[in-house]
């Protein structure tokens, strides 16, 4: 048991913490009031976090990219979301594509996108599962009605795959290079196994961005709908067997679940920690009765909440980041993320709660947490997100 | 006897106006370019047809030409209108509740004379409150202790022949950009502490030396922070500057506008009644789409997980109403009450109608997925509007002290 | 009209209850050595004080002899007792609720002339019903399906001559071991399913072939994992031997006692409303103590942490007394209710009040520190007796299903 | 970050896993079931524990114990506590102490207690601070009211000091062997600076055993008052300086918290595993409408939520453990003890509602986990105690 970092983790800490203050905290609160979805974003935090190896972290050593392990991916997510979750998420979205490349993608496949996305400060990506009609049928497909999940399709011509189809609620949608697509190459079966994966960079052929999506929270990160009309994908990027469906390589080192559990409980730890800070600011000088508010026993318990939930989900986190290091499987990722959803929505709730004022005043900053803490709800908490960890519990248990 | 059925007449003005609801205000509220644009004004022109239906002055006495509705009745109104739209809904319930104060309770014959017919006859006519009569937030600092929150009155009044001179600014308040009557609370000696030197003035818009300026998006305090003004509806600063007044415009006798019993959480529980219609407002779009939303082969309301998700909020309505419910019967038939129990169901209301209702929101929002945070949806905006309303009026934590404080038997007059 | 006023003549009756509570029930009932003994029976002495105050009898109709209590005044009284004691209080609500509904509906003229004197006259004449009307706790399998949990019925009932003979168990009864007149739910024929060969059968204590046995402190299931029986009041095992009873003891024209309101969750809320009783000892107790006991100087009610803890007690007690109270007057009102909205109240009653009242109980022991987990004290009983609550009657989260079921509109039947 | 065991503390780990299956659990509801409470204790099982080193497990290896680390200490009483918690708190009451007189107390003092200490199997201690009308004010000394706290009162008399007054809910009280009592030298001063503690082996002249407390939960674990009148403690036997109150030697490894908060928790954890596998055992078995409970949503729900809250105090336990090892100071041992008491009130309650079944039938060791639960509530969870933690991080706080 060693709760202490490596110089190398601690050395990922504090650039992230440095970038984050100095960069990420001074526009955070002027992207995200722009109105347009479409302009929230903004490419110089992007170039800038990209040079400092923010973008490119997750690519392996003998790939060329910094090979941070996950706990280092983990602290500098929280890092990074304790000025800004959004414009975080921005970055690690693409560590997430990095591990499926290097993971699942061919040697060829790897030269191709991985030289170009080191290459370019501009180059995220994303991928698309999501569709109108088919959100948590993807994620916990029902065993009697193997139809239901997406619809994109692909059918094989020649050397090509021609697509058809949408995608909705994509990350990175809009700005992104390239995405990973899910579709149906055989639609007579469940998505389980008739299921192949496709990367499709943004300039193909037949394919476009559809709708930007206007979020309550996370504003700075993109999304969008992404519109395929006979869209042209060569079979050279076609990512492991037809109908091979989302199966990992054997070097997945992510306990099953690519990343993304470990990802959004990263995240919400970094927004707590922020709540925290401010709540506590705010306390420590706000006045009742000739007194900081810290003199209310009031306060005291709802700051004691605050920490308290905030210091179980940082042990939380860093427990399952060392378990994707150490190739532990379990279902600790999948109920770390839950545990974040909860922790978020209570810390940030009790930060509006400490940081409001007289006449309607409200902390620009709390109130933004707040919204940014309800995308959690169905990204890493609704029931079918709990169901499904109980589920694999209920299988594995002897 | 004790009952749980509204009467004939209740009922009705609660039919025609979920009818006036569902067909003029959800579609203008609900439209995704108006979510989108969180314009705080609603359309004046269903303000207007709001007006005529009598829902402006339907707590006015039928005397004066109102519908004479007592608290009940009016949250039952409340609540009907907020499930259209909140904004809305308290621009309405805030012009109703202060036509009944002021023309029924608080002005003179010779005052009435002078607004009556202008506020009865103008469907654009609007009233706002501008002062500090329910003790501002406190805290908590002074719990069990005798101190009381002093009230800081903001505008001075001088005389100056038959006419008062106001100086000074409020921050916020409600309803001020479409008010065409504000009443004001000023101090006619500004040494003074409290309210011994406070009075009451009768402003109409548009009189010189007074300006309403509505707050901008984002504000930034002394310290350089940002923040946000949250309210539902409008409402704006208003600024005195010379501002001359008739005397004869004073309420005679009136240090605060509402009386002691709202101070001391026994008054009317109006703000919650639109909260819960907040809330019914977002469970309803709910359980609308978890009938069409199919996963697993099944519509998801035939999912137990979302089911529960449904009766846990429906639960929370059905006691935060019963709550609201008791709170304006007692505050209609305050002898009753007192021989009852005498709590302070206000604070009551507002700690647990507050809280219920946001979870309801969160809940609500959970079974759209993605779609519950996208802001051409009404979710995020439930989602929002439910914790404007836990920040509102006084915190939760402040809401329970007071109630502690009826429970020791604890008080500060 | 709208009104939470209780009549003079419910408020009298509850005065008269509250002090009888106060006065002899409960130096009784809170004395440390009962306590300690966990002794589910409760003095009988004072059960016959309580019968003698009409307390037994208050839901038989004024025309038999009894108060005629509605369901309203039912759930009022039984609050009151049960902040004396919860067995006590559960012991005479089951016997009034029965006495209602077996000597004023489903007996005939014959056999009310053969037992409503003794019922009457005797102090000691409880009764019981052994039997499964109410839907067994479904366990949500069948959630919005048409499947329908089939009633198992134990007992058989087999002509010979002018009589019938009963054969079989059930395992636990309420009241079993005080009762005096058990009805208990027979199946004619064991093979055919469900309510359709039911018939229930008047059996009088002491009728050769029946045993009434108390269950062990512990008892052990067939996989040899030990269980405890959790109940209030007393219970037991009710076992039929080639047991002989007329066959004019049938009730005529019944397979269940109670009604197709209660299976849907639209019946009485009495249960619930005993444990509004059992929360408001609960908070009593914390109150007295917080106004005695000495921390940082001052009496801990005066402490903002343990102020805050006695408002959350007295919301969830106001919210959940209003729930039962609605859905008690609804009970009594069916026509009222059914045009207001038709929710089961008695479901949401239970999924609410026993969480709410749980909450409450653990809130008031963590006021005690320490003593609060000591036996002879009331507090850790409080705590257990709520979690009873919490499993009793269907579990929370089929009670939620059931109003999931409601919101949608779904029927079984 | 590393959140593997090492040999020794696996080794440890496994021991107490056997010992309290084997051992513990078959007498477990035996034991709780006795009604009079000075009768549930059993020597036999303490016996049989301390000769495996359980009872002395942390005695320091120069002074002839075991000297395990404090990850092995959580992981032990984890392991026992998964059996009966009240038996498991028999044992690590001890470890307390071990650390009190390794850290504070004289080599003389250390010579004649921890020999006798590690040669008897029945040698068990405790300590008395609460007092009949003093319990949250010892806890958090209110510094307007100095003389709030507890009242028993040494005064010197020669080479001993004379203690007259009472102590109540003392562990270990009609068991035990020796006690650390602090007493009052100087009455005229608040308890920080007019205490000293002593050590008062049970057969003191003057000493007795009051009213053994009966208690809902924890049954096992004794608890009673201690009497002193006119008891006469040899000056030897004071621990520190006279009015040196609770200060701690500076060799105190447990980051000023004497301990105590890992304790709490990490029972805590075990009584949350226990009921984590006892609820799961009974929903793969229990049927519904001819399936399994686990097939019913609301189920999955709830066995979700017991095993998402019981992984995040595993891992916050587990770190606090490292933690004292590491001689990090931070307030996450109290605010890990806080969140064990909210998990452990949870997860017991899922677990009652889970094993419950017809006609009022409730699983007796799911009923016993929900009343040992409530214990936690004054021990670990009340007000007083989270706002002393919210104190001191408000204080820490820059």
């Amino acid at each position: 048991m060693d709760f202490s970092l490596t110089e190398e983790q601690r050395a990922w800490q504090m650039k992230a913490r440095k970038f984050a203050d100095e960069e990420i905290r001074p526009i955070s609160l002027k992207r995200e009031q722009i109105e347009d979805p479409k302009l929230t974003w903004d490419w110089e935090i992007i170039k800038k976090g990209s040079k400092l190896g923010f973008r490119t972290l997750a690519v392996p050593k003998e790939w060329g990219g910094h090979g941070a392990d996950f706990v280092s991916q983990g602290l500098v997510m929280a890092e990074l979301s304790r000025a800004d979750c959004a414009i975080g998420k921005a970055f690690s979205q693409n560590w997430k594509w990095s591990h499926l490349i290097s993971s699942v993608c061919s040697d060829d496949q790897k030269k191709r996108f991985l030289t170009k996305f080191l290459e370019d400060d501009t180059f995220v990506m994303g991928k698309g599962i999501t569709e109108p009609n088919a959100g948590g049928d993807n994620r916990l497909p029902p065993p009697d009605f193997p139809k239901s999940g997406f619809r994109l399709h692909a059918e094989r011509k020649g050397d090509e795959w021609i697509l058809n189809g949408e995608k909705c609620f994509i990350a990175n949608g809009g700005v992104g290079k390239l995405f990973f697509l899910d579709a149906r190459t055989d639609p007579n079966v469940g998505i389980k196994s008739g299921t192949t994966m496709f990367m499709v960079p943004a300039d193909t052929p037949g394919f476009r961005f559809g709708k930007q999506f206007n979020k309550s929270g996370w504003r700075f990160y993109m999304n969008a709908e992404l519109i395929f009309e006979n869209a042209r994908v060569p079979d050279a990027n076609r990512v492991g067997e037809v109908n091979g469906g989302v199966k990992k390589g054997t070097d997945d080192t992510t306990g099953g679940d690519l990343f993304g559990d470990l990802e959004l409980a990263a995240h919400a730890l970094g927004v707590c920690d922020n709540a925290c800070d401010m709540a506590m600011k705010h306390v420590k000088t706000a006045m009742k009765g000739g007194k900081t508010l810290t003199n209310q026993q009031w306060v005291q318990l709802k700051l004691n909440r605050m920490f308290m939930l905030t210091e179980a989900l940082r042990s939380f986190v860093m427990r399952i980041a060392w378990e994707h290091d150490a190739k532990v499987h379990s279902q600790n990722p999948g109920l770390a993320m839950n545990f974040s959803c909860d922790t978020i929505q209570d810390v940030t709730r009790l930060g509006v709660e400490l940081m409001g004022g007289a006449n309607g005043r409200m902390s620009a900053a709390a109130d933004k947490l707040a919204r940014d803490a309800v995308i959690w709800t169905h990204l890493g908490g609704d029931s079918v997100l709990r169901m499904r960890y109980a589920r694999r519990i209920i299988a594995a248990h002897k | 006897m004790f009952s749980f059925q509204l009467s004939a007449e209740q009922q009705e003005f609660r039919d025609a106006v979920k009818d006036f609801v569902t067909r003029e205000v959800k579609p203008v509220a609900n439209h995704p370019d108006r979510l989108q644009a969180e314009d705080p004004h609603f359309v004046p022109a269903i303000l207007e047809q709001a007006s005529q239906m009598g829902l402006r002055t339907f707590a006015l006495s039928e005397a004066l030409g109102g519908a004479g509705a007592d608290t009940l009745t009016a949250c039952v109104v409340a609540e009907e209108l907020a499930v259209g739209d909140i904004g809305f809904a308290a621009t309405l319930a805030r012009t109703s509740e202060l036509g009944h104060i002021l023309f029924d309770q608080a002005m003179s014959e010779a005052q009435r004379k002078q607004f009556l017919s202008k506020y009865l006859e103008d469907d654009n006519y609007h009233l706002a409150y501008a002062g500090s009569d329910i003790e501002a937030d406190d805290g908590g600092w002074n719990y069990h202790r005798k101190d009381k929150s002093d009230v800081e009155i903001p505008v001075t009044a001088t005389k100056a022949g038959g006419d008062l001179v106001l100086n000074g600014t409020y921050a916020f308040v409600a309803n001020a950009p479409l008010a065409k009557l504000i009443a004001v609370q000023v101090t006619t000696d500004a040494k003074a502490s409290g309210l011994k030197s406070a009075a009451i003035v009768l402003v109409p818009a548009g009189t010189a030396g007074m300006s309403v300026k509505e707050p901008a998006k984002v504000e930034t305090d002394a310290n350089g922070e940002q923040f946000y003004r949250w309210f539902h509806g409008t409402g704006g600063a208003i600024t005195f500057k010379d501002c001359k007044v008739p005397a004869a415009n004073v309420l005679d006798g009136r240090t605060q506008l509402y009386g002691a019993a709202a101070a001391s959480g026994r008054g009317s529980p109006l703000v919650q009644a639109l909260n819960v219609g907040l809330g019914r407002a977002a469970y309803e779009s709910a359980i609308d789409y978890a009938r069409i939303r199919v996963q697993g082969g099944h519509p998801i309301i035939e999912h137990q997980a979302v089911g529960t998700i449904l009766a846990e909020i429906a639960i929370r309505l059905e006691t935060s109403r019963n709550l609201v419910w008791k709170a304006a019967w007692a505050a209609d038939h305050t002898d009753e009450h007192a021989a009852e129990s005498g709590m302070p169901l206000q604070s009551m209301a507002k700690a647990y109608v507050s809280h219920a209702v946001h979870e309801a929101a969160l809940l609500a929002a959970e079974c759209f997925g993605a779609m519950g945070v996208m802001k051409d949806m009404p979710q995020p905006h439930y989602v929002h509007n439910s914790l404007v309303f836990v920040h509102s009026d006084t915190s939760n934590s402040t809401a329970k002290l007071r109630v502690a404080e009826a429970i020791a038997g604890f008080t500060r007059d």
